[in-house]
């Protein structure tokens, strides 16, 4: 294995965290990569706390089982944060992401054990904003690339309209553009 | 038929062939009664032929020709419905 | 729709021969004769249910079917038809096969096989609109494994599994109405029959394979062996059953009720009963009161019909 | 082509590119997407197929034995339960000789219900008659779905074909996959052979499922079991073919690192690559150590197996499902079998791991490694099965 990134995103369902963590690996295949990327499902229905689970990598990824060491957690929904051990296995240098309006120092106390780099974005504001939908899923990924630099929003942003016109009208692909430069400006990060 | 050899099967679960059990497999050994007809009294209405459950009534151009023993079972059935009653059911003889 | 004149049809090459292993004496046999007689007029395809049909007819080296004949499980029949329905329209989709080829596809099944195990893969078919005609031999109980009740079975007859003992009186259970329930699928054509009155029957199998759409035809068919009766009466079991109102010739033709025979004088249902062993406890004294009760069910089941009948006239 | 989609979505892609006459199809997770995805391309009129959308596996495999045997190319998919519910006619179908494709997005067996990654479902209809492909990855579920349909319609072959790859592991992962155009798919499969007798043909009228009694079922039987001897020639050939137009060449089994590899697992699917990460890491700890991926499983690859198997001191089986009762896990049973009467046989474990969808993670391959290692030492394996990434 050379390089090898692990991202888990943590969420509920409904919230996009799949499409996410697809999107995601989509770009990155764009500029070369080889990827991976699946949902850890039970018998969700919207609402329940799911997982999923992004690999990116310079050579075809082998593994085949959930991310136990992350290199970058994105908690989609803040309210897991207590509930759930979010950052279990998190890497020592990694990245914590949080959907929330809270800024990363909050989050730095809450947290004294994780001494990696720490980002919070109001992504479910954004959301609202822009397309009028409480679905944080793209601006968080607009604070992810910004705090992650895993791809850039040059090569995010085409993908997400490939993705995203294939099933929504133009107004959602737009405000949902618009949510994902949002994300990248307005991540704030520790 | 001689009894084939499994390399002698057809491919699959078939009978490659249509309709070839009529006076092949013969099943007048079943009978105890065989049906006789007189044909000088038979109207040729044919509903013993479309009666019969065994296409054991020998029938061309509408006209009762009598029975296919070897596919005859005895069951009696033409019999019971010819109209004009000119069947008769008769013990075997064997 | 010409009228049936089986004179004209006896130079036809059977497409069901002699030297099956029926019974002797069993109406299946007639029935599928009259059946592929009927349909003479086109390119046919049948499937088979398991069932007595089934496991006579195809022993090999042997088969009966002068037809293409398909035989997959028991409680599946209707799902094979629509296996080899949707081949056809694919692949003359595909021009695989001409475009000016037609084939009727028939599907037989006895009662176990369309009451019970098979009645979900029948819906099934009929909700999807599958074009076949599905002909029910309705021998009223599992006669190919020794006559056990089916719910087609009737009140008070006796089946292996349905004894009749000091607290048994036979089967306590009415006959299931598999014809209505066909009927609720909103189908184009739906109809009973009796091989004792073969015109009927075959005008029927016309009329069904006229559609381009799932049709079914419920057709009486004496057992003589689970019914208890003599091998030569088969079919004047099958007749007294329709001039007793116990098996009424009728069809549902586009939602409309036709009955399509009335019987003169109708018979009391022990003209019925009584030629046949499976109901020979009810002959007994002290069984007035089941014989009446069945008597009250052919006459409330005729007197809907007829009623249903009169209102399809006002539609 | 590159592309990055759900396997699932992948499969129905696949599917659209070798266009079925017939699709008939229950839905079920996690395979549900497959048929959901291809009854899209059915409605977009990018496919000519003829859908059926049944109401119950049972009658899915009952329609699609009724349309293979009509002449048509006929596929399916299913899992689990469905899988199940369609055993009946599963044999019905490799008796009859219908070149059926049926893709299996592998789950456990209920009960308890559980919709994950298991192969208690394939297992369970090993002994049906099917033949098995099984894959590692996206990218091999894509080209197993290709090669099936030309394996199981060649005039040799004509048997019915399961195409396995994990549930959820699999089936709902999104991976790196280079997709043929649609036109290479059609060339390189061509039109189905026609077989020699068709539904129908009304011209040539033939019954089909016959009875057989005590004086031709055995013979019946023997000639089935005759027929799967031409299996493994063809899936060579199929590959040979497929390697021709996409260089990605395919085998039997897949060997790695077995030349001088002391402690072997035995894997198939997903954990397969997961495994050979792990061998890559314990190889720099300079442990001789390799993986025998099983692709066919069914025809089961006696010879292929005894030859991989032939240099290795200890082989520890994965079985990720379990024969209730039974001395092991099933692909164990037939390991064991293969190289019953060798002289020089290595020690023989199996490990059941992964039910339900429980991860299977390098850490756990490394115990498995372990296990096969510690038996070396003791010169035998004790116990002779071993539940592993179980609490105890």
């Amino acid at each position: 294995m050379t390089v090898l990134l692990e991202i888990r995103w943590h969420g509920r369902a409904g919230q996009g965290v799949k499409t996410a963590a697809y999107l995601l690996a989509e770009a990155a295949m764009d500029t070369g990569k080889y990827i991976q990327a699946f949902p850890e499902y039970g018998a969700e229905r919207s609402g329940a706390p799911i997982a999923a689970f992004t690999r990116i990598g310079d050579e075809p990824i082998r593994i085949h089982y959930g991310i136990r060491t992350p290199d970058v957690v994105v908690v989609v929904d803040e309210s897991l944060i207590g509930a759930m051990d979010v950052t279990s296995g998190l890497k020592e240098n990694g990245i914590l992401l949080v959907n929330s309006n809270q800024s990363p120092e909050i989050y730095r106390q809450k947290l004294p054990s994780f001494h990696g780099k720490i980002a919070t974005v109001d992504a479910t504001q954004i959301a609202l904003d822009c397309i009028g939908r409480p679905i944080p899923n793209i601006p968080i990924m607009g604070a992810l690339i910004r705090a992650s630099g895993i791809v850039s929003l040059e090569d995010l942003e085409p993908r997400l309209r490939h993705k995203f016109s294939a099933k929504f009208s133009e107004q959602v692909v737009e405000g949902n553009v618009k949510a994902l430069k949002r994300g990248y400006e307005e991540v704030k990060i520790l | 038929m001689n009894e084939q050899k499994w390399n002698e099967l057809p491919e699959g679960v078939i009978v490659p062939e249509g309709g070839n059990s009529q006076d092949v497999y013969i099943v007048e050994g079943w009978r105890t009664f065989k049906p006789v007809v007189n044909l000088e009294k038979c109207t040729h209405c044919m509903t013993c032929w479309v009666m019969c459950p065994d296409n054991a009534v020998n029938v061309k151009g509408g006209k009762m020709l009598g029975f296919d023993y070897l596919a005859c079972k005895g069951c009696g059935v033409c019999a019971e419905v010819c109209p004009v009653k000119v069947i008769e059911m008769v013990k075997e003889e064997r | 729709m010409a009228v049936i004149n089986i004179k004209n049809l006896t130079d036809l090459e059977p497409r069901f021969v002699g030297g099956h292993r029926l019974c002797a004496g069993c109406n299946e046999g007639t029935i599928v004769r009259q059946v592929l007689l009927a349909a003479h007029e086109y390119e046919v395809v049948v499937l088979n249910a398991t069932g007595c049909l089934e496991v006579t007819t195809s022993v090999y080296p042997y088969t009966s079917w002068n037809v293409p004949w398909l035989h997959e499980a028991f409680e599946n029949v209707a799902a094979a038809a629509s296996g080899a329905e949707a081949a056809y329209k694919a692949l003359k989709r595909f021009g695989e096969i001409p475009e000016d080829k037609q084939i009727k596809f028939i599907a037989f099944a006895g009662d176990g096989g369309t009451y019970d195990i098979g009645l979900q893969a029948l819906s099934g078919a009929l909700e999807r609109g599958h074009s076949f005609l599905y002909v029910l031999l309705d021998n009223e109980a599992y006669m190919n494994t020794g006559i056990q009740r089916s719910s087609s079975t009737p009140k008070f007859a006796w089946t292996t599994t349905s004894p009749v003992g000091e607290v048994s009186p036979g089967k306590t259970q009415p006959k299931k109405n598999i014809v209505e329930i066909v009927a609720a699928h909103g189908v184009p054509y739906v109809a009973t029959a009796s091989p004792s009155h073969y015109v009927d029957l075959m005008t029927k199998v016309q009329k069904a394979l006229s559609y381009d759409g799932p049709t079914f035809l419920a057709v009486y068919s004496n057992c003589n062996r689970g019914h208890r009766n003599d091998t030569a009466l088969s079919i004047k079991v099958a007749r007294m059953a329709v001039e007793t109102n116990y098996w009424p010739l009728y069809e549902i033709e586009e939602g409309k009720y036709r009955i399509t025979y009335r019987p003169r004088k109708p018979q009391p249902i022990e003209e019925w009963l009584k030629l046949q062993g499976r109901f020979s406890h009810l002959m007994k004294p002290g069984n007035q009161d089941r014989v009446k009760e069945l008597q009250d069910w052919v006459n409330s089941k005729w007197e809907l019909l007829q009623k249903k009948e009169e209102f399809s006239k006002t539609l | 082509m590159k592309v990055a989609l759900e396997t699932n979505q992948l499969i129905a892609l696949a599917m659209k590119q070798i266009e079925p006459h017939v699709v008939a199809a229950y839905p079920i997770t996690p395979s549900t997407e497959v048929v959901q995805e291809f009854s899209q391309y059915v409605a977009n009129g990018d496919v000519k197929t003829e859908f059926v959308p049944v109401e119950s596996e049972h009658s899915a495999m009952s329609a699609c034995l009724a349309a293979s045997l009509s002449g048509a190319r006929v596929m399916t998919a299913t899992a689990s339960q469905g899988l199940a519910f369609m055993w009946e006619m599963l044999h019905i179908a490799a008796a009859s000789r219908a070149p059926i494709v049926t893709i299996v997005a592998n789950r456990a067996l209920s009960a308890p219900i559980n919709i994950h990654g298991d192969h208690a479902d394939a297992m369970g209809a090993r002994d049906t008659g099917w033949l098995q492909l099984w894959a590692e990855t996206a990218q091999e579920a894509y080209d197993n779905t290709i090669q099936a349909i030309k394996i199981a319609e060649d005039p040799r072959v004509r048997f019915p074909m399961l195409v396995n790859y994990d549930g959820f592991t699999t089936s709902h992962a999104v991976e790196t996959v280079e997709i043929l155009e649609d036109e290479q798919v059609r060339s390189f499969l061509g039109a189905a052979p026609k077989p020699k007798y068709s539904l129908l043909d009304t011209e040539n009228p033939v019954s089909f499922g016959v009875l057989a009694l005590q004086d031709y079922y055995m013979e019946f039987r023997r000639a089935q079991a005759e027929a799967y001897k031409n299996v493994k020639d063809v899936v060579l050939e199929v590959a040979e073919d497929y390697a021709k137009l996409t260089g990605r060449k395919y085998g039997i089994l897949e060997e790695y690192k077995l030349d001088d590899a002391d402690v072997v697992l035995v894997a198939m699917n997903s954990a397969a690559g997961t495994a050979k990460e792990t061998v890559d890491l314990l190889r720099k700890q300079g442990k001789k150590v390799g993986v025998l991926k099983i692709r066919l499983f069914r025809p089961f690859p006696v010879e292929e197996i005894r030859c991989a198997l032939g240099n290795a001191k200890s082989v520890v089986v994965m079985d990720r499902a379990y024969t209730y009762g039974g001395p092991s896990g099933p692909l164990f049973e037939e390991i064991a079998t293969a190289l019953v009467n060798e002289t020089n046989k290595p020690l023989l474990g199996n490990v059941i791991a992964g039910l339900g969808g429980r991860d299977i993670t390098m850490e756990d391959i490394e115990h498995v490694f372990d296990l096969g290692f510690k038996a070396l030492e003791k010169g035998n394996f004790e116990p002779l099965v071993s539940w592993v990434g179980v609490r105890e």
